[in-house]
């Protein structure tokens, strides 16, 4: 049996509108292909927290910066590829935030990696050629 | 972002439609800030229109939560689909929240009245 | 016998004016004591590196950020306490960069925090009332 | 920050005065992008007139020397104080910058000749 992997790529601006790009074209991705609605909400909230950290924080003096990112479909699992030219950061080695503080000592803020490890199933994380490299692999079933 | 809400008795149901991200949250928080003020005891804020939220909502949903009760209110919310659900207790929000599975719950859980069908 | 300590603090805008304001009154202040050279310009590139990392990474959502400083000189040691009300972060937590690659595989970034770390005796961090403080302390002699 | 430069045969001169910070790095990146061009191959950045240097500054001398190897060319700084000379050090920078004690020297080490006074 072959597989024909259906794969989507896109570059985008480091920009509010360059992130929306991304969700519209994952947006249409999952529908082409039919992809449960936790795989593809999961995703959608995965792309939001690390494009608009990357926005936020990835800025490297005035140089604008460009994200790339990659989706491929295989039998079993969707794989996330999201790549930008910021500042070096590695979503790992950021240590998970208390989620069990009573109201008044929670941080308004703070939680945005944390989802994203919990919400796939793999991360692996490079910085190669002057480049943050993040792979992801969310599982089709459970 | 589709905003709208709805009166019963001295509860404000507040309906956000669609998705509650980074460039919609902004959006959600105008508009929540601006119906909270030192009058309002109680509200329930329906879930059920919402697609997916990221952390920029969550942010959005404790602020709320933390000056309506700084001035003695309420929220509950309701009708959070599975994904919604599940982004709330990763977040450890299941213990700070108030969270019906409908509004007519969410409603009667402030007004101490029994549940609607 | 009685000492009088030298204080100052301000509280600006999360912003690069606010920024601006605490380096000239940190050079203002430096003059007034007479502060050694060395220690002025490392608390100088102390404040450079963490207020700047506030107004680019640290803000929540729409509300304008406001940052604390205050000096205060001890008999033999600055203290500097930096208050800010941005997303929860601790410089403590992050990893130091390598700082020994070669020049073609060298990131453009990450080294501010490292740099901090290094220029004072000592830092303290804690996350409290809604609030990043980062306390810190240069020996006024080595 | 007050810029100048000289010329000295095929050699450029830099000179930066005052700090290099957030705020007056993008000026100084500004104005080393436009003199590095694809015929410039000798630059001396002169850091005798630099009180103290951030890691925004580390970052346009970095982009700075990767560009200009990048098309062939070389680059050698000169005159840091003893707290630029530090902070190159923590960086691990005076491994990959060619650093002489002053201007002259910089100038000697790219055109071969004996140092001057
Ligand atoms: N792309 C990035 N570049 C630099 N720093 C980042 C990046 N993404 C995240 N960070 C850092 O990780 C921290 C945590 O991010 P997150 O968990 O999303 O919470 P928040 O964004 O609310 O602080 C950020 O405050 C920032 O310090
Ligand atoms: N005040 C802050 N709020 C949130 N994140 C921060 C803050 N300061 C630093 N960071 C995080 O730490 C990282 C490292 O900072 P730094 O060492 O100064 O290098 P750079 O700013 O070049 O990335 C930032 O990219 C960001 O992820």
């Amino acid at each position: 049996m072959t597989f024909e992997p259906a794969q989507l790529s896109l570059s985008v601006a480091g920009s509010s509108s360059g992130i929306e790009r991304v969700c519209e074209s994952f947006e249409t991705f999952s529908s082409a292909h039919a992809l449960p609605d936790d795989v593809r909400r999961s995703i959608q909230v995965v792309l939001d927290e690390l494009l608009s950290n990357t926005v936020r924080c990835g800025k490297v003096g005035e140089r604008p910066l460009t994200i790339e990112v990659g989706f491929r479909l295989e039998p079993d699992a969707l794989r996330v590829e999201i790549l930008d030219d910021g500042t070096p950061f590695n979503p790992l080695e950021r240590e998970a935030p208390d989620t069990t503080l009573p109201l008044e000592q929670r941080p308004v803020g703070g939680l945005g990696v944390m989802l994203v490890r919990n919400l796939v199933d793999q991360i692996t994380y490079d910085f190669e050629e002057g480049r943050n490299r993040v792979l992801l692999r969310k599982r089709l079933e459970t | 972002m589709n905003l709208s809400d709805e009166r019963r008795g001295d509860v404000l149901i507040v309906r956000p439609e669609g998705r509650i991200d980074t460039n919609t949250s902004e959006e959600l928080e105008r508009w929540l800030m601006s119906r909270i003020d030192g009058s309002l005891k109680r509200l329930v804020v329906d879930m059920s229109g919402i697609d997916y939220i990221s952390s920029a909502g969550l942010r959005v949903l404790l602020m709320t939560v933390k000056k309506l009760r700084g001035s003695g209110g309420q929220l509950v919310l309701g009708g959070l689909n599975p994904s919604v659900r599940q982004i709330f207790e990763l977040a450890g929000f299941l213990s700070i929240f108030a969270v019906e599975a409908d509004v007519d719950r969410a409603v009667a859980k402030l007004t101490g009245a029994a549940a609607g069908a």
